[in-house]
């Protein structure tokens, strides 16, 4: 499945890679993520719970930030478990300055599916990529909003 | 005393010691004009309620999605896959298999059909849709041949490639027709 | 292929399904099944309870009110297809006959089908086309949600977590309208990779108003604002219906992709669809 | 001898058990004491196990045992046909384990199985296994697997080249006709891979009875000797007068039941490791991932013709997909069941098949209804058919011209091939020209140009084909590689009162044996079908027999039961002779009586078999009883042909196609039932028809089947197909009793290139001069076919 978006988020390529790099941010805005906890540098236990439509599954397994260029780009390589099949996603992240105190994220990336998630998947899995990063979008803005606020 | 005998059998105690650790609901439905009463699992599947508990192994199951209709029966009068149904939600109604479908003995116009018109080879898909065409037919007696196609969208025969099945459902048609 | 282990209770009024869903979180309601209970098999999902309200006499009627007709929402497919009422409205017959199979139509609900807001059902379109108001009712009481404000994105309904989908209100056509559903089947399961409503009034051999609907699109159902507004004031000709066909799904939207159909296919064929059901709405 | 049944439409005598629900399925039987067991399978393509931990699954209620790889990965499941490189070297072949231990090559490979109470418990135990997979990278893809660099399958198979292999003329002739063609068709396809989908998932029960010592396997299988057989001379090793194998009603077989599958020996080492009967069932699911696919061909040929149109040569390359192990006939399909079949039915001097046969990380592929030979009448037909639209010729002229003349097999010999078969007789004009008349040719081109006015366009496409079916003889398939024998028995027992019961080796799956077989026993013996019992599927019961697939029980078996008939009526002559005062030469069998030539005395079936078992007038030196075992080898394989045509309308705006017609003419030999072949013939003509326009096993990159279910992989159903139009011509098989050369195979061979070239003929009267359309050709792929480039 391939997952690729981009948005303006109205804040600094500073701010935007700060609260990425943030495991209580980036766990926030990830769709379904409940957890991220830090194993080793750079490395995290991720806890997700994804409901949508007639799926509800817990998934458990491993992010990793690799590359990491400071405010510009960084890959996401995630490995989550279920008793539904597991996923795996390996997703490029890119920040680009549009103004002072704006930022496209854009990201690129394939999403792998294994067992029941691959084999009858196939009908809804361009809706649940659309829609996971339509999520994640509006969660980011959410929470910078929410940061503005405090 | 009891639990004393049952150790000595081993496995039984096994059964009986996971029985009891549920509580089930229980369910009262007519089958094929007899009626039962059991306790079950709430995730007990009616195809497995009939197939297991009441030994009618005349109905099927041979997909995991609601897809291929070997599992086809009458639920109140009306043609139902019982695998997409859990034996919870038929508490209380009157249910139809391929065994009670003629009296004994007897065979129903489409039985009669299927066999006349050679409407089944491996017969694994034929409950089924014997069931689905008896439902086809109270709806619409006299059905064209598109007609019958299209009510057997929900049903998958892998042996015949539906022809003489179409024919079997037009001979039980038109034998009806005449017994009318 | 077998559920998890889930409890099992039947409800007896709608008020008493509210409070056991609002006791129970883990809860899921149980009409039909024919969504639930597949992905549950699957162990796509694995509730701790199952609410039935399949047998809530007052959920399963159909009326023929002063405006509307009314459809209580476990009215089955089936029990609507053969409804006299529901003669006059085209889109409802047409779409309810291309639902599934004879015997998912014998048990699958309504009121089932748009809380589930799967994206490529056929009713969500039917409803958005023909300006249906869905009545809801939770803890504090009943609401109105109109059909274009309730299917809010991929399996995802303006339906609140404690609420359950009670009637769904369809305006009688008024005269000069007519309404048609066309659809491009998946052919392994049967749901549509494009379904297309068409609601059109015609006055004066002019259209005067026209609602187009897709399902199978996008992630859900959606009303087609380019379509429709092509066609007002036009004459109700095949080359004016081809010509406002050709707008549908433009626009900054997601197109869904499978092993069936592409974007670009799909997209070409949400065109070839408005217009046939457009074409089958004006009885052309 | 009489003929009252045979030829004649008889009604299933098996039917009345299924229409009343009365069938008997592996998955119906219950035994006392019965545990249910589940497969947890590998969710990856491939990887390494690097741990497994069992301990909250053994801890659950309701486990009795859980079998893991550790304790009986070291068994594993053989392949039944040698095959040898080109170079001599014999074919690579790795162990299939019965469960993994250390690395899983296909989604879907067994790791583990838990035996509980139920199977609710079996599978919620099953999940709570916990494994520590590396995952590995994976490849699908016959042709892409052979390339520097792809992931291997197995360690030690480099290349993951199983055998290459090559038939026909020497290569250097047939690039010498190829260079003189005056012109030349080629054509790059896949022939996709296609998961069978009998309707009854597979299901089987292990039973041990410790106090005979005796272990009992109910399996839905096609032969229930031959697993018999590999189960305990191949696989577990026990003694096989102490095994009986039953395969009792099964749903359907396609040829993916007949293969010796590794559950199989699962349950049987479980129940004798508990002391209690297991059962296992398969999901559609694990149907998808584990019941050995069809087909998967990746193939570039090449047809050349001189300039009046007569063919000059075929090249051919292609890489067959063997999957990530070796299924029982799996070696076999792609090389001697295809191979040997390109002479189709055209003269064709000089052939040449160049073959690399592969393992992926997929699924094992074996045989497929038609198996190997669907293949080849597809590469050939399409060639054909696209040739003469290359070379703006007819596409029925151009077959007639190049067809191999009539010929009986009897005062004229068979036709040597150059691919090693000698076919046996045939008519092929006949076929083709009966089905021209048929689809009324001249006045279909004249709908066509019509339609063309409308949004639908319409095409026409021809297939012809030939098969080589009654798959034996012994010798010849034991001098190719096949590890077994493949004749069959027939034991016919005549009852003290006269009646019968039959002992076949086949198996009904089906077929309607019960019927077919019954007819003819009763037309040979003059009596009443009532009479006459027919009894298979059970290895304690029948003697040792082969199975039924490749279109072989009539022609194989039928033949078999014809022998014993055969010493059945020779000893009540024999009888009869001596109670009659007569000699033996001197008695005639007829309408079941045994008469005095030239006079009316005579006696009845019945007094001779009564008088064989109450011997009291008898002739000395003759032994009492009536009851004769034969095992029939034939001389030859049987060939079948036919020619099919299918009438296809493309909705120009969606590329939607529909079959509006299809016409077949087939050519079985004799006929025993019409009816019953007609059968046959149509639900050959579906799957056919569902692998040209519907069906298709999908794997991504990571080699997970993405329409691994009923709700993407597409089977035709009842309103995807149209009334079939069957005739039939006969011309009798030389070499067996009845004549027979069997019809399970025929639709589904002949049917697949007729859609396509009904397509590809549409797409070339719209203007749209395109080679081919993938297969399975979805409405997607034929609108895109017709938008410009």
């Amino acid at each position: 499945m391939e997952l690729n978006g981009s948005y303006v988020l109205p804040a600094s390529t500073q701010k935007i890679w700060e609260m990425l790099m943030n495991p209580d941010t980036l766990a926030k805005v990830t769709p379904g993520i409940s957890r991220l906890e830090l194993e080793s540098e750079n490395v995290y236990k991720a806890i997700a719970e994804v409901k949508i439509g007639p799926v509800s599954g817990k998934f458990e397994g491993k992010a990793e930030v690799l590359h990491p260029v400071v405010a510009e780009s960084f890959t996401l390589n995630v490995h989550q478990n279920s008793k539904i099949g597991n996923v795996s996603a390996h997703i490029k992240m890119h920040l680009k300055a549009v103004s002072e105190n704006e930022t496209e994220l854009s990201f690129a990336g394939k999403a792998h599916m294994s067992g029941l998630l691959a084999r009858t998947g196939n009908r809804v899995m361009s809706g649940v990529a659309n829609t996971l990063t339509k999520q994640f979008f509006q969660n980011f803005e959410d929470e910078l909003a929410a940061k503005e606020q405090v | 005393m009891l639990c004393n005998t049952l150790k000595t059998n081993g496995f039984c105690a096994k059964a009986l010691n996971f029985y009891l650790t549920y509580i089930m609901p229980k369910i009262t439905l007519t089958v094929n004009g007899k009626t039962h009463t059991h306790e079950v699992e709430g995730r007990l599947l009616l195809v497995h309620y009939l197939r297991d508990t009441l030994g009618l192994t005349g109905t099927h199951v041979g997909c995991d999605t609601s897809s291929c209709g070997t599992c086809t029966i009458h639920l109140d009068g009306k043609a139902i896959k019982s695998c997409s149904l859990l034996a919870a939600q038929a508490d209380g109604s009157s249910i139809t298999t391929i065994e009670g479908l003629a009296p004994e003995g007897e065979l129903h116009p489409l039985q009669e059909g299927f066999k006349e018109e050679h409407g089944l080879q491996c017969g694994f898909c034929t409950p089924g849709m014997i069931m689905c065409a008896a439902d086809l037919l109270s709806r619409n007696p006299d059905p064209t041949e598109q007609e019958i196609r299209e009510g057997l969208e929900g049903n998958i025969c892998r042996c015949t490639g539906y022809h003489n099945i179409v024919r079997a459902i037009q001979y039980a048609a038109q034998k009806s027709a005449v017994a009318v | 292929m077998i559920p998890s282990s889930v409890d099992y209770t039947r409800a007896s009024s709608v008020g008493e399904a509210i409070r056991l869903l609002a006791e129970n979180p883990d809860a899921k309601l149980l009409a039909g099944g024919h969504s639930l209970i597949p992905a549950m098999k699957l162990r796509l999902n694995s509730p701790a309870l199952l609410i039935d309200i399949a047998r809530i006499a007052e959920l399963r009627f159909i009326e023929d009110t002063e405006n509307a007709i009314v459809i209580g929402a476990a009215s089955t497919h089936a029990d609507i297809i053969t409804n006299q009422y529901l003669k006059g409205l085209t889109a409802m017959i047409e779409a309810g006959e291309l639902i599934g199979d004879t015997q998912v139509r014998n048990m699958g609900t309504l009121g089932g089908s748009i809380a589930h807001a799967d994206p490529s059902a056929d009713w969500p379109a039917v409803l958005l086309a023909l300006e249906a108001q869905i009545k809801v009712q939770g803890a504090d009481g009943e609401r109105i949600i109109p059909a274009a404000e309730f299917f809010t994105g991929f399996f995802s309904t303006a339906l609140d977590s404690g609420e359950i989908v009670t009637e769904i209100h369809l305006p009688k056509a008024a005269v000069g309208s007519a309404s048609a559903y066309r659809k491009f089947m998946q052919p392994a399961s049967r749901f549509a990779i494009v379904g297309c409503a068409a609601s059109v009034t015609v006055e004066g051999g002019v259209i005067s108003a026209a609602n187009v609907a897709f399902t199978g699109v996008s992630d859900a159902a959606f009303l087609d604002e380019g379509v429709a507004s092509a066609l007002i004031g036009k004459s109700a000709t095949l080359e004016n219906i081809e010509a406002a066909a050709s707008a549908a799904a433009e626009g900054d939207m997601h197109i869904n992709e499978d092993h069936f159909a592409s974007q670009a296919y799909r997209k070409h064929l949400a065109k070839v669809y408005a217009k046939r059901a457009l074409a089958g709405a004006c009885g052309l | 001898m009489s003929n009252k049944f045979i030829g004649k439409s008889v009604k299933r005598i098996e039917d009345k058990r299924f229409i009343t629900g009365k069938g008997r399925y592996t998955d119906d039987i219950v035994l006392p004491g019965m545990t249910y067991a589940y497969i947890l399978r590998s969710p990856y393509a491939h990887a390494r196990i690097r741990s497994i931990d069992y301990s909250a699954a053994e801890a659950m209620q309701g486990v009795v045992t859980i079998m893991t790889g550790e304790e009986v990965g070291h068994y594993g499941v053989p392949c039944g046909w040698q095959v040898n490189f080109k170079n001599g070297d014999i074919m690579k072949e790795p162990p299939h384990p019965l469960l993994v231990k250390d690395k899983v090559r296909h989604v879907g490979d067994a790791v583990a199985m838990v035996v509980a109470e139920t199977r609710e418990l079996a599978q919620d135990a099953a999940e709570a296994i916990i494994i520590d997979y590396e995952v590995l990278p994976a490849v699908t893809d016959a042709s892409k697997a052979v390339l520097p660099g792809a992931p291997l399958v197995h360690d030690d198979v480099p290349n993951n080249i199983c055998f290459d292999w090559e038939i026909g003329n020497p290569k250097a002739e047939v690039d010498e006709a190829m260079a003189s063609a005056h012109h030349i068709t080629s054509l790059d396809f896949v022939n996709q891979r296609l998961s069978p989908n009998a309707m009854e998932p597979r299901s089987y029960i292990g039973q041990y009875d410790n106090v005979y010592d005796k272990y009992t396997l109910y399996t839905s299988t096609q032969n229930p000797h031959l697993i018999r057989l590999l189960m305990c001379a191949f696989v577990l090793g026990l003694p096989e007068h102490k095994v009986r194998v039953v395969g009792p009603d099964v749903g359907g077989g396609f040829g993916s039941k007949i293969y010796h599958y590794t559950e199989e020996a699962l349950v049987t080492l479980a129940s004798k490791k508990i002391g209690r009967p297991v059962k296992w069932t398969e999901t559609r699911s694990e149907a998808f991932q584990t019941d050995a696919h069809g087909r998967d061909h990746v193939t570039h040929a090449e047809m050349g013709f001189d300039a009046q149109g007569n063919i000059v040569g075929l090249r051919i390359k292609t890489f067959a997909n063997l999957g990530a192990y070796l299924s029982t006939f799996g070696t076999a399909v792609p090389t001697y069941l295809h191979g040997t079949l390109l002479q189709g039915l055209y003269t064709t001097p000089k052939i040449h098949l160049d073959m690399t046969c592969v393992f992926t990380h997929t699924t094992a592929v074996d045989a497929y209804r038609g198996a190997g030979r669907p293949e080849a009448t597809f590469l050939l037909e399409r060639l054909v058919d696209l040739a003469a639209l290359e070379m703006g010729v007819d596409p029925a002229e151009l077959r007639l011209k190049n067809f191999i003349p009539a010929f009986d097999g009897v005062t004229q010999p068979g036709y040597q091939t150059n691919v090693a078969l000698q076919y046996d007789s045939g008519n092929y004009h006949s076929v083709l020209e009966r089905g021209l008349e048929m689809l009324g040719y001249e006045n279909f081109r004249k709908e066509q140009a019509e339609a063309a006015k409308t949004n639908k366009i319409l095409g026409v496409g021809f297939s012809t084909y030939i098969e080589a079916c009654g798959i034996a003889p012994s010798a010849v398939v034991g001098s190719l590689g096949a590890r077994a024998g493949l004749y069959e028995v027939g034991q016919v027992r005549v009852q003290p009162t006269g009646k019968i019961s039959v002992f076949t080796g086949a198996h009904s799956h089906g077929q309607g044996h019960e019927t077919t077989f019954a007819q003819v026993v009763a037309d040979r013996l003059g009596i009443p079908m009532e009479d006459v019992d027919i009894i298979h599927g059970d290895s304690d019961t029948v003697a040792f027999g082969m199975g039924t697939y490749g279109s072989r029980s009539l022609a194989v078996g039928g033949s078999a039961i014809v022998k014993s008939l055969d010493k059945i009526i020779e000893k009540g002559a024999k009888i009869a002779a001596h109670k009659l005062e007569c000699s033996a030469d001197d008695i005639e069998f007829k309408d079941g009586k045994f008469t005095v030539k030239g006079t009316d005395k005579s006696l009845s079936f019945g007094d001779i078999a009564l008088t064989a078992y109450v011997p009291h007038v008898y002739p000395a030196n003759l032994e009492p009883g009536l009851d004769f075992s034969s095992f029939y080898d034939p001389t030859n394989f049987t060939y079948p042909f036919g020619c099919h045509i299918a009438v296809v309308e493309i909705d120009k705006e969606t590329g939607f196609t529909r079959v509006k017609r299809f016409i077949a003419v087939d050519d079985v030999g004799n006929v025993i039932n019409p009816m019953i072949v007609d059968g046959q013939i149509h639900g050959g003509l579906a799957q056919g028809i569902g692998q040209a326009l519907f069906e298709g096993v999908e794997f991504d990159e990571n080699g997970q089947i993405t329409n691994g279910s009923y709700m993407d992989y597409t089977m035709p159903r009842a309103d995807d197909l149209p009334m079939f139009e069957l005739d039939r011509q006969v011309t009798p098989c030389p070499h067996n009793p009845l004549g027979v050369k069997g019809a399970g195979e025929a639709g589904c061979i002949g049917s697949t290139p007729a859609v396509v070239n009904a397509v590809i003929d549409a797409l070339w009267s719209a203007g749209h001069k395109v080679k081919d359309v993938r297969m399975p050709m979805t409405p997607e792929r034929v609108w895109k076919a017709m938008q410009p480039a």
